[in-house]
């Protein structure tokens, strides 16, 4: 009887750590993401990065699976409107994520699970800072149990 | 509603027997009163079985590619709502408008059976007229006088396209509706207004009624994919799972498939057969849209590409948090 | 009790088993040689039948085990890379456990009809995978059937799978005569070049034999009409039919030919059987 | 033969739950279906088509097989544990009783399945007559009575006005009433002679329904012939794919599995599926059903012809489902008359 309440006085103490996967796109945004390691910017290392070859790449599907196998929050990180590697890419990521992050805060998703910012190759501060930021709002939201699959296994 | 069933004959048959089309694509009666069905006439000789009256509820148009497959020229009836279904498919390139000849019905609304069978009057149904905002019903028991609005189909009490957008030839005069809606976006407002945790109650019990039936991704005019992602099992792209998250999946990704594209017609509400109201979701992408990027038009336009394969420099960008900060 | 594993058994639940070894015959085909973890053969079976195998996490699919029951210590499964299964099987290694149930179908009749029969294999390709079981038994019990001749071909000699089999060990065996085939000239071949059914017909068999034909579906259908052109009538032909399967005890509804199920009915059918059922296949 | 009042059923519900899962049939938001009693249940026992027909609670539209977890060259198979909770569907009509028996026989011939064996034992099942019955039935056609138990039922009920009268089919049945005793009191003579004036008020009822004559006996062609009939190219064309027909059919059966990769481990499971999607049949050597009109042709032909073939029953009960839930209209009373299967 003993053992098992202070089991559970463990698991509860047990820090949540969240996770984040953040979509960035290669040719500003992971570059970014570059400068920030090597100019040692801190920025969370729960952090798990995936290149795109433009942020007009990132499905909706990739997002809800992100969602659904483990992430805590997505990132979707891409050229400044304007500087696309493609010219017009992101100019359609800006329309189309602006639907499909209000569609999601309908569905009842909180808004801060899902950030997507503009990041250039240069901007090592911002992507340290926009990272912070997320997995700050993250931790105070708790561990993403909307989308999860239930038969997902941590 | 009989004048209009003649006249569909008449074109059908003017149409057929001097090969301007080599089918018609319309509705014939099925087993009861309440019930009119998708037919496919090449034969002059089987045109005494088209009709045109108040349950001709389907959008036939996306019979058009398979049909196109098959024979060059098809005539088809098409309503208001049919119409924008249709100018969309030939906006998608699944539909060459060369070879098609729409006949436009302008529509005073179709009339839901289910509804009538919640207040029992299907039973000893001889006939139905419509004339306005009224239907008679003519029974067993004696004649009837209901008003339309109520046994109308969700989708057709707020209708904004009784009439055709598009036809070669129109039959009957234009109708204007009474449409007292204050608000287009009631409903979805009503829901925005939940907080987060109330709407996703609210949705995570909508879908979890859902069956996978797929019925509302088949029985919609732009969900027109050859291959559908939701038929690819590859490992990890799409699941048969009845869990909430195979669920949540399913119905955001459908809805966001035809952002832009969605015509608003309702079909996929009416023929849930869990009922879920799956046009929600269309219809707050739908509001967004015309919030954000001005007036909705698909289906209205085929000169101009959907909202979402489109953009504009000066489009709002939500994104932007921390300008410069290098 | 608690832990759910009661003592009956779930027909939709694999055993594990080990890849033992693997044999690379041509580019994309490969035989498994497959054993329980504790040494031994999975189950018994008959030549023809199938089984299951289990890739968690990417899926299921049924092979003809190719190993003769007579083998007593593992089975073979011979199998080609064509689809997401297969793909993963090709690129594991030996020693990984897999999952394996079965044995599933019915089987060629070695034991009444074609006892004491002289018998004619006509395979294609990786068509051979079903009928090496049964001319391995065969070969194991040599008294109990009469001449037997095999007609094998693949699109080029490197398609040719089974090498040991069909260049040494039954060429060896008494009354029996290897005929191989290739559908295209090339360099080094000096063996038969022209598509099974024609060579098939060229060969003029007797017709007082049971043919047993097994590959790919056009080839299948051209090689019973060479057959029928010889003479044999349909009771005298056997084929193995192949469709979509999940659950292999028909039940799962997918693999049905008309009343018939491919995974309980089949896969080995007569073709006087196979004439009753709707083209479907 | 037993009967109990219409206001003291809401005491049945609260002994009956003490034992069982107790599933009635409710109206949630205008759809009435098979769902957990609750205290503020809205129990319907007006409506004879539930929403879904029961057989989920036999054949579940997903169910885990096991769970599995590869670790490098390792694979462990670990099954589940088994759910031993007793259940009891209250309402279930004749046709569904005898759905569950069409599936049995599938799932009970050897090898058994096992998971669907086990829900089969652990469910009672009390059935209700139908004495109104609506324009899209035609269980008649199948000889099913709406007003007798089906094999399988383990207490058949009939709802007279306000009474629900009560007559025991098996051991579980009569286990379930003594455990009842006190609530249910004897029909009384006069009780039966009502039972048997609404016996004979149905046939005149049946008689008039519009789907009277459909009598798929008539259906006298060979199966090939069948199968060859150009008839198929017609009514298959509105045949929108979807699989609503299948879904909420009581007797379709067909499934499929997949794995669930979950990261750390993963689990199988077996879900509906439907023979009118494309990908039902596809292999990766291709498709034997590439069009609807096949797809379509096998539904109707294993509902009329295959099973029939290997059963001596035929895989459809007339619940009418179909008939209400297909989006263009399109169902298996149509084909059973373009078959010929009709009483003219």
């Amino acid at each position: 009887m003993f053992l098992e309440s202070k089991e559970e006085v463990i698991i509860e103490k047990e820090e949540f750590k969240p996770l984040i996967v953040a979509f960035c796109c290669n040719w500003c945004s992971y570059a970014g993401a570059d400068l920030a390691g090597t100019s040692r910017q801190n920025y969370p290392a729960n952090i798990r990065i995936i290149k795109v070859p433009c942020s007009c790449r990132v499905n909706p599907n990739f997002v809800l699976r992100a969602f659904q196998n483990g992430a805590d929050g997505v990132v979707i990180a891409g050229c400044h409107p304007g500087d696309c590697h493609y010219s017009t890419g992101n100019y359609f990521t800006r329309r189309r994520l602006t639907i499909f992050t209000n569609l999601l805060d309908y569905i009842g998703i909180e808004r801060e699970r899902l950030k997507v910012d503009w990041i250039s190759a240069a901007e090592a501060n911002k992507f340290a800072s926009v990272m912070n930021e997320v997995l700050e709002k993250v931790h105070k939201l708790g561990p993403n149990r909307k989308l999860r699959d239930v038969r997902w296994k941590r | 509603m009989e004048e209009i069933t003649l006249k569909t004959r008449e074109i059908a048959y003017k149409d057929l027997s001097t090969g301007k089309v080599d089918r018609v694509i319309g509705f014939a009666k099925g087993d009861f009163i309440y019930e009119s069905n998708p037919t496919f006439i090449s034969d002059i000789d089987e045109l005494d079985a088209l009709v045109w009256d108040s349950f001709c509820v389907n959008n036939l148009s996306k019979y058009l590619i398979n049909e196109l497959k098959d024979v060059k020229k098809i005539g088809i009836f098409l309503k208001g709502c049919d119409s924008l279904g249709f100018n969309q498919l030939v906006q998608d390139n699944k539909v060459d408008s060369d070879n098609v000849l729409v006949y436009g019905v302008p529509c005073e609304g179709m009339v839901d059976p289910n509804k009538l069978k919640k207040d029992n009057l299907l039973k000893g149904l001889i006939d139905i007229k419509r004339s306005g905002e009224k239907i008679l019903l003519i029974t067993k028991q004696g004649d009837k006088e209901l008003k339309a609005k109520e046994y109308e189909y969700d989708k057709c009490i707020n209708c904004k396209h009784p009439n055709p957008v598009v036809y070669s030839e129109l039959l009957g005069d234009y109708i204007t509706r009474n449409n007292n809606v204050v608000d287009d976006f009631q409903e979805i407002k009503e829901i925005e207004a939940m907080n987060s945790e109330e709407r996703f109650d609210y949705w995570s019990k909508q879908f979890s009624k859902c069956i996978r039936c797929y019925a509302c991704r088949n029985i919609c005019p732009v969900c027109s994919c050859d291959k559908c992602i939701f038929e690819n099992y590859e490992p990890g792209i799409s699941g048969k799972g009845k869990v909430d998250s195979e669920d949540q999946f399913f119905h955001i990704i459908r809805a966001y498939h035809v952002a832009g594209r969605c015509v608003d017609c309702g079909e996929c509400s009416r023929v849930c057969p869990e009922g879920i109201s799956i046009d929600k979701l269309n219809r707050k992408i739908i509001k967004d849209i015309t919030e954000i990027y001005g007036e909705y038009d698909a289906g209205l336009n085929t000169s101009k590409s959907s909202v979402l394969v489109n953009y504009e420099l000066e489009d709002f960008d939500p994104f932007e948090s921390i300008k410069g900060g290098k | 009790m608690s832990c759910g594993c009661n003592d009956y058994i779930d027909p939709l639940i694999p055993q594990i088993a080990v890849i033992k070894s693997i044999r690379t015959d041509t580019k994309d085909v490969s035989t498994f040689i497959v054993e329980k973890p504790e040494g031994g053969k999975c189950f018994d079976f008959k030549p023809g039948q199938c089984a299951m195998v289990s890739v968690p996490p990417i899926g299921e699919a049924i092979f003809s085990i190719t190993s003769s029951p007579t083998e007593k210590n593992f089975m073979e499964f011979s199998i080609k890379r064509c689809g997401k299964v297969t793909e993963y099987l090709h690129n594991l290694e030996v020693d990984t456990e897999i999952g394996v149930r079965g044995p599933y179908g019915n089987n060629f009749p070695v034991n009444d009809e074609l006892i004491g029969k002289d018998l004619l294999f006509i395979a294609g390709g990786i068509g051979l995978a079903p009928l090496r079981s049964v001319i391995n038994y065969v070969m194991d019990n040599r008294d109990a059937y009469g001449k037997v001749d095999i007609v094998y071909g693949a699109r080029t000699s490197g398609d040719l799978v089974h090498r040991n089999d069909i260049f040494k060990n039954w060429p060896a065996s008494v009354n029996t005569n290897v005929h191989l085939t290739v559908d295209r000239e090339e360099d080094g071949w000096d063996g038969n070049v022209g598509f099974v059914p024609n060579y098939v017909k060229e060969l003029k068999f007797e017709t007082n034999k049971v043919a047993l034909v097994c590959g790919p579906p056009i080839m299948i259908k051209y090689v019973l009409l060479a057959l029928e052109e010889l003479g044999f009538s349909k009771d005298q032909v056997y084929t193995t039919l192949e469709l979509k399967m999940k659950c292999g005890i028909g039940k799962c509804g997918r693999c049905n030919i008309g009343d018939k199920y491919v995974c309980k009915d089949g896969p080995v059918f007569r073709c006087d059987e196979i004439k009753q059922l709707p083209d479907e296949y | 033969m037993k009967k109990i009042t219409l206001d003291k059923l809401s005491e049945l519900y609260i002994r009956i739950s003490q034992e069982y899962d107790l599933f009635v049939p409710s109206d949630e938001e205008g759809v009435v279906s098979f769902t957990p009693w609750k205290d503020d249940s809205n129990v319907d026992f007006d409506v004879l088509k539930t929403n879904l027909s029961p057989k989920s609670f036999i054949f579940p539209q997903c169910e885990t097989l096991f769970n599995f977890k590869s670790e490098g060259k390792k694979l462990s198979i670990e099954r589940l544990k088994n759910d031993e909770n007793k259940f009891l569907i209250f309402g279930v009509r004749p046709c569904d009783v005898k759905a569950f028996h069409l599936l049995d026989n599938v799932f009970l011939r050897e090898p058994m399945d096992r998971l669907y064996e086990e829900k089969r034992n652990r469910g009672t099942i009390i059935s209700m007559g139908c004495i109104e019955p609506e324009d899209t039935c035609f269980c008649n056609s199948f000889n099913i009575d709406p007003l007798c138990a089906q094999k399988g039922v383990d207490v058949f009920t009939l709802k007279i006005k306000n009474n629900i009268f009560w007559k025991v089919e098996t051991q579980k049945g009569r286990d379930l009433t003594v455990m009842l005793s006190g609530l249910l009191e004897e029909a009384s003579e006069d009780d039966l002679k009502e039972i048997e004036l609404v016996k004979e008020s149905l046939n005149s009822k049946l008689e008039e329904l519009p789907y009277f004559n459909i009598d798929p006996q008539k259906i006298d062609r060979s199966l090939i012939e069948l199968f060859e009939s150009n008839v198929w190219d017609e009514i298959s064309k509105s045949c929108l794919g979807c699989g609503s027909c299948t879904y909420v059919c009581p007797t379709c059966h067909c499934y499929d599995i997949q794995d669930y990769d979950g990261g750390k481990g993963g689990e199988r499971f077996r879900c509906w599926d439907s023979c009118m999607y494309s990908d039902f049949t596809l292999m990766a050597h291709g498709n034997p059903r590439t069009t609807q009109k096949e797809r379509f042709r096998q539904r109707f032909m294993h509902k009329l012809v295959y099973y029939p073939n290997n059963f001596n029953e035929y895989a459809c009960v007339g619940c009418g489902r179909c008939v209400e839930k297909c989006p263009v209209n399109m169902n298996i009373v149509k084909v059973i008359r373009e078959l010929g299967g009709e009483n003219k």
